[in-house]
């Protein structure tokens, strides 16, 4: 079907479906429980995680395929970010052109630095993509003020032209009327589930930008792509030039920042210059890996994972914690908050710097590769089991030994 | 004149510690072939070494003087130094000033441990895994460790000052002959020498053992030696003790200069990778090099005469010097054909 | 099963909402009987505390949290009511606010404008939180005052100096406890006048970015009114963190004031490194050499230790105000956490009892009612003397203290000491002055 | 007709005179090896005609057409493919993309932008691909990953990959060195039957003179940089000039 074989059919299935009943999966718990905390089907985050998915998914086409590690990466999603604040400033609060000038302006951005840094390879080629981000950033932060308004990030004015905004349209980016920040909440008995136009309107990309990178990954020029991490000699020995393939993947990768940095402004039109730092930058890389490079639905888990920590554990405040264990003695009840506490709240960093060590410790395919052995052991017969990531993580394992 | 004679005095001071930092980190890519993203938390980690020294020479018993109050009104706690009770106030009160020299002696053993317990119960194992999963798990190890920082330090920068003596500036103008001044606190210049043995010495320290030849003929051929029956896992675990100890060296020094805090190594780990590979990967004469050219371009690109020309140079000259090398020369200044190219 | 509670949030005109409507589906069509967002239902309220956790102002975000929690603790009626008691306006009865308990939710800023509206965010959508408090820079404070304008919840600025939080960026959900620029500089003028004469030439290095900009713009204008020259003016980047460069050629310039517009980490390197260079020792054109920090806050000054002694600054508030409300906070403060409060603190402690005093004047936790019974209110009680929470653009106007790094400090929170209390008079301004123009307060939104 | 013209070639690095005045004329059809001792020159001649290396002076023409100045990716599109000293293929691919891959470069050129196309929907490519597989009696392996496989495997394989862009001219670079004598065996077999089948010229690198003499019509010896002396193989073998300069060490290695 859509022109996939059965296995990614299946997989992008499963994409389709997750992505559709997110609102009812991401919050499991009733509102007044105390796992309440967990719960993670609140529009914001629900939208971050579909938009960083879609960012590592376009980060994995250049990493993940040409093994080119880009640490400047964040600089496209920040000028897609501009761009589309700025056609809200300039033109209407409409997302379409927006978004068009997002992926377009990120598209060219990505050419001229792809251009330069794929001159040379390895971690040279790592530290160009870094120097042209930081420069960004810099810049973006102070001397081009004017055009990022700097420290406190882009935002629009309700003295901005806005040429074609008409007067009854809604005074929030739309899609021709359908405001990105509307919802309409369900409720069952103690169970409530958010349904928000800008979840759904980004969940479309995910999914569209997710069929893209299968096709891509099973096209003649993602294989391509492959052999250009593998042995760039014996593609230049079989008449193949190698610079166009990866400036291709590069500035693929980039239009996908682009459009992630245009859907982040389409569901809050704030664009602030911090999204370009190099740690934003590293951050795509850490999903990257944590989900498994290489893999087409690694990216996806990764961007979910961090976001998810650092979105939840931050809030977990130690009165939450008293609230968890109160049920517990008085003394046993501290002991408990003690321990916790370092690792919550304030300490989520430290949470997620261990994980990124265990999973990379224990996991070398990434948390795909912990997918893959949950099923080895329901399955228990590897044949066809091998699903549609197997191959990746292999090969990953394979180069690794 | 005496403008930009102060900026590459200044710049080679900065660059002394670019240089330092970056030895230590090329050291492990050259000899272990591994990027290190925890490097810059091992520097911190040896800023903390001296403000630990501070508070474990300041530890004091308390009294209460009910003479003074308190922010609450209550009895002041007066505290008074362990070291001034046993030593004499005057004694004490010199152990503490001279508390960040002193940390010296008390970052070597601490950061060689670091590096061996990190080298033998983490990196080691990741030699054979692509670079990427070295990125994480460093990465990783990186944030966690500044984390613990944070933990039992907190986030404020922590002022540790170096000792009275080196309090104040010295004039090099009399010297040169020149009627301005050409200022530069003394700390500084103890930290531009400091930095100049501790390079001399590695570097002398591979040219003249035997240990450093072997890890040389490692750095430029690895499996060759490996194959000579050397053991070389040994001498690579040592070698990253010592990339440690000069990377925690580089912190404790630099504790008086700015005010350690957690975060301070992630604010020195892009600069340190920028440097290393403007130099060249795994060449040391390269990151020496590379610290103190970019030390000084930074130096320069800060002065008004020059920004006035180029608006906002010096907040990217850095990069700009890198990504100018990087395409002149391919492998940087000094490195070599194939390490990390890939 | 049912659906309620239909919601569309984010409108900023009013007109705008029922053209929106007319637009949408109708099982979008906004409906809720409360009109406004995350109208309390049950038997409390919650409150949002959106504070950086991480990076470099983690502390200063940690204390506005404790102040926070200490602030619910005094409105739900349990510890000893702090400055409850000393406030002139008497609505709180420490039963909660109207009758219903305070409960609070908490986020990390991360200092960034993104991840502190996405904490923001989380705290409305997820949490239900009717007002957000906090924060520790101009940058973020803008940010998310304009995610509460959209979203219809009050927001309370926490820490933040730009002139243009209540400046070209204000919004009719935001009010600002906190001082700004031109106060900093309209106070500090006298002072510095009265210490180091009029003569005085003055070399600034200023935090390459907004905040920066706006108040080396105020102190040049302040100083230069009364006589000093300003030599120049130096752009520093925000990710420097060796001054040496930008210090070195100050002894040769000829200026002998050197003005450090600088905050959090930069500030407390660049003072330690002109410190290093020996400046405060040097004299020039006859003069003893000086040091200005236009904005101080007790954690900078812990950071930068002994190298603040004589260097003269301005703050908010300070713990050894000796008035009866500062003492009872710091009081209750100091008991519960061992320390005394910092300046943003008592701003993050003081706007959570001004937010829940309006509500009870008001009779509502409806935005708009709170933001009308907000604007113009003058209270005493609260630190600083009378206070006027200004309905032009949401600014506080309070007497500004001019600090001085103490010499020699008898334990470590007694690090400054207060020059003088420059009275509210001195520092206020039209609110149409320049360095405060453009941007338009707008129409309080509800939301919903 | 000679498909390859080597005129009056010279490379220096720094001080050593790599390659000087070499001349080298390769007939169409034939099977031509180049021998000499260690630092003969033989590799640094062989970079110079797929493009590594940029002669300092004299020409190489291809088919009438000159290589210099042209990337190598262009070179091979012309029509030469290369062997290299030990197996260069991509060993994170499969045994079958392995040989998809050359097979796609032959048809759609040095960059083509078909990301929306299927790889399982290229029928003619799979099948050229499985039967140059069939040929290699590797077609069982397909689903391996390349890397994993044995080193004369992975020799077959690269042979493979080249032919499989029907290239005019075969350029190997000693294919057997660190084989064992059976491996060695085979790749002569395998080399003899593409001579037979195929309309192609092979230029071999070789320092086995088992091989050299098993395979070639004509012998070019290079000496410190210059072609000594070119000839068929029973007269290269009783040379006088070979012998001294070369023969007896070549002994040792064989």
């Amino acid at each position: 079907m859509f022109g996939l074989e059965k296995r990614d059919t299946l997989l992008l299935g499963v994409v389709i479906l997750l992505t559709l009943f997110a609102p009812f999966i991401l919050n499991p718990f009733p509102a007044d429980s105390g796992l309440a905390q967990f719960n993670a089907g609140y529009p914001d985050l629900m939208q971050r995680f579909v938009i960083f998915g879609i960012f590592a998914i376009g980060f994995n086409i250049l990493f993940g395929l040409t093994g080119y590690l880009s640490f400047g990466h964040a600089a496209f999603l920040g000028v897609g970010s501009y761009s589309a604040v700025w056609m809200f400033k300039l033109l209407s609060y409409n997302v379409v052109p927006a978004l068009v000038l997002a992926v377009i302006m990120a598209g060219l951005f990505s050419a001229l630095i792809g251009f330069i840094s794929l001159r040379r390879s390895g971690i040279y080629f790592s530290i160009l993509t870094l120097a042209f981000a930081q420069m960004s950033f810099n810049l973006a932060y102070s001397v081009l003020t004017p055009i990022t308004n700097g420290e406190t990030g882009l935002q629009i004015y309700t003295s901005d032209p806005q040429y074609l905004q008409s007067v009854d349209a809604p005074s929030f980016p739309n899609l021709f009327g359908a405001a990105m920040n509307s919802s309409t909440t369900l409720f069952f008995g103690s169970w409530t589930f958010t349904f928000s136009v800008g979840y759904y309107f980004c969940a479309v990309f995910l999914i569209l930008a997710f069929y893209l990178a299968i096709r891509i990954f099973r096209s003649p020029f993602g294989m391509m792509l492959r052999a250009v991490k593998s042995n760039q000699q014996r593609m230049n020995y079989t008449g193949l030039n190698t610079r166009p393939y990866t400036l291709a993947a590069f500035v693929i990768s980039g239009m996908y920042a682009g459009l992630a940095g245009g859907l982040l402004a389409a569901m809050d039109p704030l664009a602030g210059a911090e999204r370009m730092q190099w740690t934003a930058s590293g951050e795509v890389v850490l999903m990257t890996i944590l989900g498994g490079a290489g893999t087409l639905i690694g990216p996806v888990l990764g961007a979910g994972f961090i976001k998810y920590f650092e979105n939840i554990f931050a809030k977990i405040n130690d009165n939450v914690l008293h609230g968890w264990f109160a049920f517990m003695p008085d003394g046993i009840e501290d002991a408990m908050v003690a321990i916790i506490h370092p690792f919550v709240g304030k300490g989520w960093h430290l949470t997620l710097g261990l994980l990124f060590m265990l999973v990379v410790i224990f996991l070398p395919g990434g948390l795909v590769e912990g997918g893959q052995r949950l099923g080895r052991v329901f399955r228990r017969k590897d044949s066809n089991a091998g699903s549609v990531e197997a191959d990746a993580a292999k090969q990953r394992n394979e180069a690794a030994e | 004149m005496d403008a930009v004679l102060l900026q590459i005095l200044n710049g080679l001071d900065k660059g002394s510690a670019y240089a330092l930092i970056a030895l230590g980190l090329t050291l492990i890519f050259g000899t272990l072939g591994v990027v290190n993203f925890a490097h810059g938390a091992l520097f911190m980690i040896g800023a903390f070494c001296s403000v630990t020294l501070q508070r474990l020479l300041t530890l004091s018993v308390e009294t209460i003087d009910e003479t003074q109050k308190d922010f609450l009104g209550n009895p002041l706690k007066v505290k008074t130094p362990y070291v001034e009770n046993w030593f004499g106030p005057e004694v004490g009160a010199s152990i503490i000033d001279w508390s960040v020299p002193l940390a010296i002696l008390f970052a070597i053993p601490v950061m060689l441990f670091i590096g061996f317990v990190m080298e033998r119960g983490l990196i080691k194992h990741f030699y054979k895994r692509p670079h990427a999963d070295q990125i994480l798990v460093t990465f990783g190890l990186a944030i966690v460790l500044q984390e613990v920082v944070k933990y039992f330090y907190g986030a404020n920068p922590i002022p540790t000052p170096a000792p009275e003596v080196f309090k104040g500036s010295f004039d090099f103008a009399p010297l040169l002959g020149l009627d301005t001044s050409l200022a530069y606190p003394y700390w500084r210049l103890v930290y531009f020498g400091f930095s100049t043995v501790i390079i001399a010495a590695v570097f002398a320290f591979l040219q003249f053992t035997t240990f450093g030849m072997v890890v040389r003929a490692g750095m430029a051929d690895r499996e060759t030696v490996g194959l000579l029956g050397i053991d070389i896992d040994r001498r690579f675990t040592i070698m990253f003790g010592i990339a440690a100890a000069v990377a925690g060296l580089a912190g404790v020094m630099y504790a008086p200069i700015n005010s350690p805090n957690y975060h301070m190594g992630m604010d020195f780990l892009v600069l340190s990778f920028v440097v290393v590979v403007v130099g060249g990967m795994g060449s040391l004469p390269g990151a020496v090099l590379a610290g103190f050219l970019l030390g000084i371009l930074e130096s320069l690109a800060s002065m008004n005469e020059i920004k006035s020309i180029i608006y906002g140079i010096d907040q990217i000259i850095i990069y700009v010097v890198a990504i100018v090398i990087l395409l002149v020369r391919p492998r940087g200044l000094m490195g070599r054909r194939g390490v990390m190219e890939e | 099963m049912s659906f309620t509670k239909l919601t569309r949030r984010g409108l900023i005109q009013t007109g705008a909402v029922a053209g929106a409507g007319l637009a949408l589906p109708t099982y979008l069509r906004a409906e809720n009987h409360a009109g406004f967002t995350n109208a309390p239902t049950g038997s409390t309220v919650t409150l949002g505390f959106n504070v950086p956790q991480t990076g470099p102002y983690a502390e200063e975000g940690l204390d506005e949290l404790r102040a926070q929690e200490l602030a619910v603790e005094h409105l739900n009626g349990e510890g000893d009511g702090g400055m409850m008691n000393t406030f002139s306006s008497k609505a709180l009865k420490g039963n909660g606010i109207l009758g219903k308990k305070v409960e609070y939710v908490t986020g990390d800023t991360q200092t960034k404008s993104d991840a502190a509206r996405a904490s923001a965010k989380a705290m409305i959508e997820k949490d239900g939180a009717v007002m957000i408090n906090g924060g520790s820079s101009s940058g973020v404070a803008v940010a998310v005052q304009g995610l509460c304008q959209e979203a219809g919840v009050i927001f309370m600025a926490g820490l933040t100096h730009s002139n243009d939080t209540t400046g070209k960026d204000k919004k009719a959900n935001g009010f600002r406890h906190f001082f700004n620029g031109y106060m900093s500089a309209a106070a500090l003028a006298p002072v510095l006048k009265n210490a180091y004469g009029e003569d005085r030439r003055a070399y600034h290095l200023t935090a390459d970015y907004t905040w920066g900009w706006t108040q080396q713009e105020s102190i040049a204008a302040a100083t230069e009114a009364m006589g000093w020259e300003t030599v120049n003016n130096v752009l520093t980047p925000l990710a420097s963190t060796d001054f040496s460069s930008y210090i070195a050629p100050v002894l040769n310039s000829g200026a002998d004031v050197l003005v450090l517009n600088h905050y959090g980490g930069n500030m407390v390197n660049s003072l330690t490194n002109a410190v290093q260079f020996g400046l405060l020792d040097k004299e020039v054109n006859g003069k003893k050499f000086e040091i200005v920090v236009p904005l101080y806050s007790e954690l900078m000054a812990a950071g930068a230790g002994a190298n603040v002694q004589g260097v003269i600054g301005s703050m908010n508030w300070n713990w050894q105000l000796q008035d009866e409300g500062s003492k009872a906070f710091v009081k209750s403060f100091g008991e519960k956490y061992g320390r005394p409060p910092s300046n943003s603190a008592h701003t993050c402690y003081v706007q959570t009892l001004l937010y829940a005093d309006a509500v009870e004047r008001a009779g509502t936790f409806n935005p708009c009612g709170v933001v009308e019974a907000l604007e113009d209110f003058e209270f005493d009680g609260l630190g600083n003397g009378p206070v006027l929470y200004r309905g032009d653009d949401h600014q506080c106007f309070k007497d500004v203290l001019v600090m001085k790094g103490k010499e020699n400090p008898t334990n470590e929170y007694d690090t400054l000491e207060i020059v003088e209390v420059t009275p509210r008079a001195q520092v206020e301004y039209a609110p149409d002055h320049p360095m405060f123009a453009g941007g338009e307060l707008g129409k309080c939104n509800p939301g919903a | 007709m000679a498909i390859l013209e080597v005129k009056n070639v010279g490379k220096r690095f720094g001080g050593l005179q790599a390659l000087s005045d070499v001349n080298l004329s390769v007939a169409e059809n034939s099977v031509h090896a180049i021998i000499g001792p260690n630092g003969a020159g033989k590799s640094t001649l062989l970079n110079c005609l797929v493009g590594k290396l940029i002669p300092d002076t004299g020409s190489v023409m291809f088919d009438g057409q000159s290589v210099l100045g042209r990337k190598p990716y262009e070179i091979n599109q012309m029509g030469i493919s290369r062997v290299f000293q030990t197996p260069e293929i991509f060993g994170d691919l499969t045994v079958m993309e392995n040989m998809l891959i050359p097979c796609l470069a032959k048809r759609d050129g040095a960059f083509q932008l078909n990301g929306w196309s299927r790889v399982v929907g290229q029928q003619d490519m799979i099948d050229k691909a499985e039967e140059m597989l069939r040929d290699m009696h590797m077609i069982d392996k397909r689903h391996m990953h390349a890397a994993a496989m044995s080193r004369g495997d992975k020799r077959r394989l690269e042979i493979a990959m080249c032919l499989a862009q029907d290239p005019r001219l075969l350029l190997l670079d000693e294919p057997t060195a660190g084989m064992a004598r059976a491996d060695t065996n085979n790749t002569i077999d395998l080399l003899k039957q593409i001579k037979d089948e195929r309309d192609i010229t092979i230029a071999i690198i070789e320092h086995d003179m088992h091989v050299v003499f098993s395979l070639a019509e004509r012998i070019t010896v290079l000496a410190q940089g210059t072609p000594l002396v070119e000839d068929t193989p029973d007269r290269i073998k009783g040379h006088p000039k070979v012998r001294e300069a070369y023969l007896g060490e070549s002994q040792d290695a064989a």
